[in-house]
């Protein structure tokens, strides 16, 4: 590998970082931030997973680059995550529901869930 | 320059980090706290992925990939014990 | 960052004595799960604090973690996996064999309803 | 080897009398005397060495370490004893056959009795004396059981338990005497303490030595003031009298001062205590002797009197008294076995043992009263008889004695009084039996035993006479050799004869028998012997009040420790650990070391804020157990953060797995119980506790900071040169844990296995009704089982369980192995039982979970016995290296077999705990 394309391999690799730390970050502030639990869920659940996302790739690209490993290790995890970043959001806001914690509007979900 | 970026980056998920705690202190609920959970361990696979490229070493995809699972299933557990009590039925 | 692991295992360790003492079987086997985290940690860094040097053998390696202590604690955890186990079951039995969570098997403050 | 077969014949052929009382008494009477004539007779093949002055060595290495080896010797004195316990042992078992009634359980009998008998064989031919103190503890185990055989009988349980008491408490001042002993002279073989004279009675340690070895011997020995066990242990069966409490067990304290004569005589400590002791106890117990009017009663004071002399003799330290000693010894056990054996057969006969309704048996059985009027001859010290050849060589000696100085008449002066009280009370075991008078409403008419039965007592008298009457051609070779190798040196002159001329103690010996004839007409006569009752001893009554005052002492400091809270045993535990762990911290001083602390990271300082604040949490929202649990799930994922940090992949992954599996566990048994902790701890208890906890946790973190700080020293070099060369993988860790330490690894499988298959027994059948509503008071979803979840873990099943195959398969070279991917495994599975319950997965996954730990365990079991087949030892591990068509180069250790059954047992201990667990809700409430 030449030292041009070592180069642009490195500056791809920091900006997907820096990318992903910014999604990833993002995704925590909302958590954060955001006003009630239903507006918080989006947060995590879609920043965050992409911002894993991101560094997957950067790391895939960092390792594979390097020719040590075919990085199927990295595309499981991001398999993982997709498959279930989903599923987990659903549940939390099936629990929520539940509970019937409170929404921002101040009033409760008054609406039959799907829990009754 | 990657390690600036891997650096940025660390800070970036240990505030993230920070946050998540922020959330589980204040709650108010408990799905507030068992999503700030669960984003805690995707954060956690981040900072692992960050480490693997710092230490040059191949050695934590094993546990991101652990985490991976295992925070989904943490998750899905706690859920379904707020909605149906018994976990396994 | 040695002071950040010996404070951390202190926190462990007192959190787990302190719910260990308390008097229903849950806190109990919580505190037992700190404790031993605690535990584990303290034996681990027995083998001091070595950053990114696993106990793989690599060629051109220029040094590697303390396997010993890992490989202790590595049962360690999966043993007191097992006694976590083992003491919820004791737990549950003796809920609804005595009618209440209370250590002592004796309700100070009147029965409580087992659904 | 003939040595130890003469041991382990009745040690190991105890069990066959029990076997063979199934085809009757006979039988099992045979069996026992098979066991017993068989080392006789190898015992007896012995005599031409040992009489030749041999001395025949065994030993085989058992503890080296604590200098404990099996190593037995054969001399004259273990000759003797020997064949007084094998021979009168055989006699007794004869005797037995015939006094055990139908209803006593003769197979139990025997038993007891060879196991007792191969203790005692193992006293007197041990060679080492840490060996010997085993066997002396066996003997009173199997004492206690002997004298408490009628176990009906409340006073043979006080008896046995007195017993077990005074002669276990001496055994335990016997054991601090010989760790000292072995202490002074560096080894516990006795040929090398028997070398040791100058050194022992040289040493500082010698007088404290000898008490406590004294003591042993003493209360063994029945001496004063540790005698009242004896009388009490009467309530035996009097086979077991005649055995143990005449012939072989409490001479077993005698034995002890022979073996040990040559290196702890001669002192002026020893002649004090000892003879002290054993004149005090002569006198004493022949008087009390008199008046007992139980027939057991007076031989057993008799046979403390007796071994009073006997202790008397060996504290005189002369030579001669020594040879009188093992004479008597000798003549002893001859005279007193068939006394007792007699006294059985009069209480069998009769059906009652008091002397004041004795009276007058001799017209109903001629032929034991002679018998019985021999041996008490004997007893008394009558010329013609045994008895009287030892009393006059022990009058003589009392004569010889320079020690006392002006006192010298007290010693030859205690020896005639004690003589006159034994001519009474031996005429009394006759005359108020056979004569005087006529029977006093005995339960039964009395009449002559069974045949079988006189004969050992037959045998036994006609012993004491042909020893009486020509001890040069009977006894003298054996007494030669026994007192020989007391002396451990040239033997003294004596005369074993009859008589020797008109001497000073001749006329002791008309004064005792003149005197005693008188004493005793004169108390049947004169004062009513009959109505004279005794107080209890005082010893008994030190005894009783010691033993109440122990029991008062141990209620106290019980009832102060122990309030039935568990709470507070706890707090007690915590804080006496504390107080341990302080005085190191104390002598340590500074506590930082030398090492200097390494750099702390940004992303470190988060993490460990996020540990320490959930594990807060967890304390502060205790109460709030589903909460609780949220950051005992925090606190996990960042303690196996610590492990990923610090360079330990494999921890971290088995941590992260435990940490779920575990929440699961704790939500499956939240399920079961409260959802909330009341507030019940007292503000000070809280405080109490709290105190406890920071002081736990500073104390931990201290010695965390001071090791830290200090350099290492590490013996794991060994484990990381070694681990590829050595165990062919090189994930050393894991090497370790299949290879270098495999069987605690296979000790922690079968741990598992047993927890699992604990809480399998534990909770197995329980069932609950499930509560219709929620903590809430809402009800439950309806949705049991969201499709989305269902459909999402069919997916992620495969990628599980090809995750778990590969972290096995690998784990021998990177990060993983049998733990990991057994939890792996089970994760997986599990997640289908929470996806789709229990009912629809056990339709598709039948695993037997209990099978499957029993075929783990046994996998990893035959991989170490594998090893057995090539020569090496178990768990030897062995690799090749095999080439695979995708996986590349692939070294395939046995080890890995051996994680093999490393994986299925956590496998199905992980499902069988969950399943176990999940199942008890599992009913829906009708």
């Amino acid at each position: 590998m030449s030292a041009m394309s070592a180069m642009l391999l490195e500056i791809l690799v920091s900006l997907f970082l820096l990318a992903s730390a910014f999604f990833t970050l993002a995704g925590s502030i909302g958590l954060a931030r955001l006003p009630d639990f239903y507006t918080r869920l989006h947060g995590p659940t879609k920043a965050t997973t992409l911002g894993v996302g991101g560094m997957l790739v950067a790391s895939v690209l960092y390792f594979s680059a390097r020719g040590e490993w075919l990085s199927l290790n990295e595309l499981l995890i991001t398999m993982f995550l997709f498959i279930t970043a989903p599923i987990s959001a659903y549940l939390l806001a099936q629990a929520a529901l539940h509970l019937r914690v409170r929404d921002v509007s101040g009033g409760a979900d008054k609406s039959k869930h799907p829990g009754q | 320059m990657l390690a600036a970026a891997i650096t940025i980056a660390l800070a970036a998920i240990s505030l993230a980090m920070l946050l998540n705690l922020w959330r589980l202190l204040c709650g108010p609920d408990l799905p507030d706290r068992i999503l700030a959970l669960d984003t805690l361990y995707i954060n956690t696979i981040a900072l692992l992925v960050l480490l693997g490229i710092h230490f040059d070493s191949l050695v934590y995809f094993e546990v991101s990939l652990l985490i991976a699972m295992m925070g989904f299933i943490g998750t899905v557990v706690f859920s379904k014990y707020v909605l149906r009590g018994d976990v396994i039925e | 960052m040695e002071l950040l692991v010996a404070s951390a295992i202190g926190v462990l360790v007192a959190c787990g004595v302190y719910l260990l003492l308390r008097g229903r079987t849950f806190p109990v086997v919580l505190g037992l799960t700190l404790l031993s985290y605690g535990v584990n940690v303290f034996i681990f860094v027995m083998g001091r604090l070595q950053s990114g040097a696993p106990p793989i053998i690599k060629p051109g390696a220029a040094g590697y973690a303390d396997p010993l202590p890992q490989a202790l604690v590595l049962t360690a955890i999966v043993i007191g996996f097992g006694m976590t186990a083992f003491v919820l079951a004791l737990a549950v039995k003796a809920r609804f064999a005595l009618g209440n969570d209370h250590v002592d098997g004796v309700e100070r403050s009147g029965p409580e309803r087992v659904p | 080897m003939t040595l130890l077969l003469i041991i382990l014949f009745p040690l190991l052929g105890a069990a066959l009398p029990a076997v063979a009382v199934r085809w009757g008494r006979n039988a099992s009477a045979g069996a026992a005397a098979g066991v017993t004539a068989i080392p006789l007779a190898l015992l007896l093949f012995e005599t031409p060495r040992v009489l030749a002055g041999g001395t025949i060595e065994a030993g085989w290495r058992w503890v080296p370490a604590i200098g404990l080896d099996l190593t037995f010797r054969l001399d004259g004195l273990g000759f003797l004893f020997a064949l007084l316990i094998l021979g009168i042992g055989l006699l007794v078992i004869l005797y037995a056959r015939y006094y055990l009634s139908q209803r006593d359980p003769v197979g139990r009998f025997y038993v007891f009795l060879l196991l007792f008998m191969g203790a005692m064989l193992g006293i007197v031919l041990s060679d080492n004396l840490l060996l010997l103190l085993v066997f002396w503890e066996l003997t009173s185990l199997s004492s206690f059981l002997l004298i408490g055989y009628w176990k009906h009988h409340a006073d043979a349980r006080q008896g046995a338990r007195m017993a077990l008491a005074i002669t276990g408490g001496g055994g335990l001042a016997l054991l601090a005497g010989v760790l000292l002993l072995g202490h002074i002279v560096g080894s516990f073989e006795l040929p090398v303490v028997l070398r040791s004279r100058e050194l022992i009675q040289g040493s500082p340690l010698y007088l404290p030595m000898l008490t406590l070895i004294l003591l042993g011997a003493f209360t063994k020995s029945a001496q004063f003031p540790f005698h009242f066990w004896l009388p009490h242990a009467m309530s035996a069966p009097t086979p077991v009298s005649a055995y143990l409490h005449s012939a072989t067990m409490v001479k077993a304290g005698v034995f002890l001062l022979a073996r040990l004569y040559p290196v702890l005589s001669g002192s002026d400590a020893w002649f004090y205590l000892v003879s002290g002791t054993g004149l005090v106890t002569l006198v004493f117990a022949a008087y009390v002797a008199m008046f007992k009017h139980d027939l057991k009663g007076l031989l057993a004071y008799s046979t403390i009197s007796h071994l009073g002399l006997i202790m008397l003799l060996f504290g005189l330290s002369t030579p001669l008294a020594a040879v009188a000693g093992v004479f008597h010894i000798i003549n002893h056990a001859t005279f007193k076995a068939s006394l007792f054996m007699a006294a059985g057969i009069i209480d069998h006969e009769s059906g009652s043992r008091d002397m004041r309704r004795l009276n007058g048996l001799w017209k109903y059985m001629p032929h034991t009263a002679t018998l019985a009027m021999v041996a008490a001859a004997s007893m008394a010290g009558v010329p013609l008889f045994n008895g009287f050849l030892s009393k006059e060589m022990f009058f003589t000696e009392a004569l010889e004695l320079h020690q006392t100085g002006t006192l010298w008449w007290i010693v030859p002066a205690a020896a005639t009084l004690a003589g006159v009280f034994a001519v009474a009370y031996s005429l009394r075991f006759i005359h108020d039996v056979f004569f005087n008078g006529e029977p006093v409403d005995l339960p039964r008419t009395p009449h002559e035993p069974p045949r079988w039965m006189k004969v050992p007592v037959e045998i036994l008298v006609v012993l004491c006479l042909l020893v009486g009457i020509f001890p040069a051609y009977t006894v003298a070779p054996l007494l030669n050799v026994a007192a020989g190798s007391v002396l451990g040196g040239p033997l003294p002159e004596f005369d074993l004869a009859i008589w020797h001329g008109f001497t000073f103690p001749l006329l002791m010996s008309v004064v005792a028998l003149s005197g005693g004839v008188l004493v005793y007409f004169a108390l049947q006569y004169r004062f009513n012997l009959h109505m004279i009752v005794q107080s209890p001893s005082p010893g008994r009554r030190f005894y009783n009040r010691g033993l109440a005052w122990l029991t008062g002492l141990s209620e106290i400091v019980t009832g102060g420790l122990q309030n039935g809270s568990l709470q507070r045993y706890l707090a007690l535990l915590v804080t006496v650990i504390l107080l341990a762990g302080a005085f190191p911290f104390w002598q340590l001083g500074w506590y930082s070391g030398s090492r200097s602390p390494g750099m702390m990271d940004g992303g470190s300082g988060v993490a460990w804020l996020l540990l320490v604040v959930s594990a807060a949490c967890t304390v502060i929202w205790h109460r709030q157990r589903l909460l609780a649990l949220v950051f005992v799930g925090v606190t996990g994922l960042m303690v196996s953060l610590i492990f990923v940090r610090f360079s330990a992949p494999d921890l971290a992954l088995t941590q992260i797995l435990v940490e779920v599996v575990s929440i699961i566990l704790l939500l499956l048994a939240l399920y079961l119980l409260p959802q909330t902790t009341p507030r019940e701890s007292s503000v000070t208890r809280r405080m109490r506790d709290a105190g406890l906890a920071v002081a736990a946790g500073l104390g931990a973190a201290g010695l965390v900071w001071a090791v830290l700080t200090r350099p290492q020293d590490t013996i794991s070099g060994f484990f990381l040169e070694q681990s590829v060369p050595g165990g062919g993988g090189s994930n050393v860790v894991n090497v370790i844990l299949v290879d270098f330490r495999g069987f605690d690894t296979f000790g922690e499988i079968i741990v598992l296995a047993i927890a699992a298959l604990g809480i399998y027994a534990m909770i197995g059948g329980l069932r609950v009704e499930r509560p219709a509503l929620d903590p809430a008071r809402r009800p439950w979803a309806a949705d049991s089982h969201p499709l989305l979840l269902r459909v999402a873990s069919r997916i992620l099943l495969p990628l599980a369980l090809m995750v778990s195959v590969y972290l096995l398969l690998r784990g021998h070279n990177e990060p993983g192995g049998g733990f990991i991917a057994g939890l792996v495994t089970a994760v997986a599975l599990i997640t289908q039982y929470l996806a789709s319950g229990i009912a629809w997965t056990e339709a598709r996954l039948r695993l037997d979970h209990q099978r499957m730990i029993g075929i783990g365990v046994l996998i990893a079991a035959l991989t170490g016995v594998a090893s057995w087949f090539f020569g090496a030892p178990f768990l030897t591990s062995a690799f090749a290296h095999w080439h695979l068509p995708v996986l590349g180069e692939l070294p395939l250790a046995s080890a890995m077999i051996f994680d093999l059954g490393v994986y299925l047992t956590v496998v199905a201990t992980t499902m069988l705990m969950l399943v176990t667990l999940g199942k008890i809700g599992a009913r829906e409430e009708v």
